[in-house]
């Protein structure tokens, strides 16, 4: 097997320079690449643009970049709670590009698919068509949306081996997948790094071809955005 | 006049046997709650997930385990996990069999507009623009009358749209109603205690009702 | 959760008819859907098209179908290991449409994900291109394909929970869950029935929201198309 | 002149470490035998698997687990497993750095054929027409020319195409010859015991060649 393994974010991220655009995944703050971003915070590269669901919150997630004005352009499908955002944004210090979670989602994809385009019907109609190519198929309207193009995709998995296979654990999986297939290079940090031959081939949610760097995270926080609880009866 | 728990009450009752349903944040979270007993439905959080349960019991709380709304939640026995792709993938092939989301505005001819008000921080439109272009069977949940006493159904939305002509039937604090397929509202029930003449004021695009509109049942 | 349970084969295809489109999931004979293609033939349903990767052998698998003249059209990528198929075919009772493989896969997964058309370059500059829509992206030319209308899918799983959740195994996995996917109804065969939590939601192909029946199938011969082996050293 | 084995011998020194390698069926199947050791090479079977072994032993066959050959195979540690639209998006995305197969014929501006002779049974172009028209990096290995005595090396293929100016590298019993981004073959080396001569009459397309030919060193 290939052995993708580095030895730490520092390293993994070593040729992220400024001005590149780059893939995070994550949903709100599970499943986010934290010793990527850490790492991206102490290097100080600026003028990024991120492709990222959500931005994170004031202290954490892609919040920790932007309060640190990393970010000079976020391509995302809902940035609402981080205040230091909607200041930046306000101000013009940041660009924002909204678009439907499903396009975002789906965008990655044909990316690590190989499929220059696809159609969609989210935003027909809406103030997201303009200046978009639409087209009719069997009597409905859909978007001509193009495949992302980004250098970097960070990605965080639960599980993974040096050959960069990859295993998600419950809802943390989401974006990361589909960002894993779209990066011209992606980085994969994982809680638990194993040798080839312990992750069961039939479990594998990212096959290691399209991962170029593995390493094992550390100190990882997962903060829970909102905690919800019932009672016990 | 039905609160936020009313409204959910009365959405649950279009909730069929064998249906997987998307609920959106706000009023369509709390149809989960009042969804009556025999009925086998399968819930969808478009982060990717089949099957999501109730809210964790304190203390067993998963952060990698949340909803759309990022709150922690639990799964079923069944349930299933994916990524983002195929979760709007199911939507888009019409594989969810109801979506429940929340609006600012409904036109007569069912043009949603729910994610953004000019002047104001835009949050960004999350799923909602791929659920209502996709789904078939949308059920918008919401106050029949904002804040300042103004209509939300409208004859044309005011606010930035995000679908159209994708909503059926909309269940607020006054009545149920569906958007018909020519255009307009037609009255299907009012809430307990409220008049027709009131959800006729209240209504501002076209509101078409039948001579005896049934009063909502709710159990 | 929702029970998508039935007794059998002959229960799970009880409603397809004459002249129906059916994709059934499977690469030469390996993940086939044995239980549904023996109750087809028992059935006696005429004038199937049928999409599938592989037509079979002359006593296996689909081949089964074509000795009963079961199938009008076949559409495949590779039909090459049949005798009575060469016959039909040269005798203008079965028609044949051969499209590449990726493109078969990929018009699968467009119906499951609700993309009316992808793009693709395989087939740029060949007959396949033949009266279809070319488009150029970034200098490469692409030809766009519809996705996959199918009545039915039949596939093959390994393991599956009555909810209709499936797990594959191995390369038997192959055009199964793109199929599963994409049929209008689709019918799952497992070799393992089990009850809904007995599966690790985070190790599921096939999510059950795309299964709309499911049986446990038996007497599974497996049969191996091409046995190769090494000599112990 | 080479054999089967010699030309899957001389196609294994174009793998480098590090590679994904996608091989098709006949010669190619047999490069696998000769990958230098030291060199990590990740072979790909597009029925999808990554990280294919070599054929199980006697009795350990497993029905389930094939190539794209349909032959019984194994994986190795660090093996993954996906469906057959994944397998041609890693193919499509370009991540298979190599891809190796067989030809009827290639033209000198890179076409190649190899999957119709018109007349004959057709048995399709299985994962062909993608693997050609998607990898960067594509090495025929076939035989100079064909049981009659005709080059399959042309000016133009005069069989139907699998794919437009896609071959780069071709591997022969004669020879090894890039194919020219402006067009024609170029003679890189020879095999032992071939002349230039006899590789010139045996090329029907246009050929470039240079003073000193090099042979072939296989090890």
């Amino acid at each position: 097997m290939i052995n993708k393994k580095v030895a730490d974010a520092h390293e993994a991220i070593r040729d992220i320079e400024d001005g590149k655009t780059v893939m995070l995944g994550g949903f709100g703050l599970c499943g986010i690449p934290e010793n990527c971003i850490a790492a991206l915070v102490k290097k100080g590269i600026k003028d990024l643009t991120c492709i990222s669901n959500n931005a994170g919150v004031d202290d954490f997630g892609i919040g920790l970049l932007l309060k640190t004005r990393q970010v000079k352009k976020m391509i995302s499908s809902y940035v609402g709670e981080n205040a230091e955002f909607e200041r930046q944004l306000l101000s013009g210090e940041l660009e924002v590009e909204l678009i439907p979670q499903g396009t975002l989602a789906t965008r990655c994809m044909a990316a690590g698919y190989g499929m220059p385009a696809i159609f969609t019907p989210a935003g027909v109609g809406t103030e997201v068509a303009e200046g978009k190519e639409t087209r009719i198929f069997e009597g409905k309207e859909y978007l001509m949306e193009y495949a992302f193009d980004a250098d970097f995709a960070l990605v965080k998995a639960w599980k993974g081996d040096t050959a960069g296979n990859l295993i998600f654990r419950s809802t943390s999986r989401n974006f990361n997948p589909v960002m894993a297939m779209a990066g011209k290079i992606t980085i994969a940090e994982v809680e638990i790094l194993v040798e080839p031959g312990e992750l069961d081939p039939d479990h594998i949610h990212t096959p290691g071809v399209y991962v170029h760097r593995i390493f094992q995270g550390s100190a990882y926080e997962k903060r829970i955005e909102q905690r919800t609880v019932r009672t016990q009866d | 006049m039905l609160d936020k728990n009313g409204i959910a009450r009365r959405i649950a009752k279009e909730i069929k046997d064998g249906y997987y349903v998307n609920l959106g944040i706000g009023i369509p979270t709390l149809v989960a709650n009042y969804i009556p007993t025999g009925i086998n439905v399968v819930l969808q959080s478009e982060n990717g997930l089949l099957g999501m349960g109730p809210f964790p019991f304190e203390g067993e709380e998963d952060p990698d385990l949340i909803n759309a709304g990022k709150q922690t939640i639990t799964t079923l026995p069944g349930s299933s996990i994916f990524d983002s792709a195929m979760s709007f993938g199911m939507i888009r092939s019409q594989k969810i069999d109801l979506t429940i989301l929340g609006a600012m505005e409904v036109s007569e001819n069912g043009d949603i507009a729910n994610w953004k008000i000019p002047g104001k921080m835009v949050k960004g439109m999350g799923g909602a623009m791929d659920l209502v272009a996709s789904a078939k069977n949308i059920i918008v949940a919401m106050q029949h009358i904002n804040k300042v006493g103004e209509s939300k159904l409208l004859p044309k939305c005011t606010l930035p749209l995000t679908g159209v002509n994708c909503i059926k039937k909309i269940v607020t604090e006054l009545a149920v109603l569906d958007v018909l397929p020519e255009g307009g509202f037609r009255l299907i029930e009012r809430a307990p205690g409220v008049s027709v003449d009131f959800i006729k004021q209240s209504t501002s695009g076209k509101l078409f009702t039948e001579a005896d509109v049934k009063e909502m049942e709710l159990n």
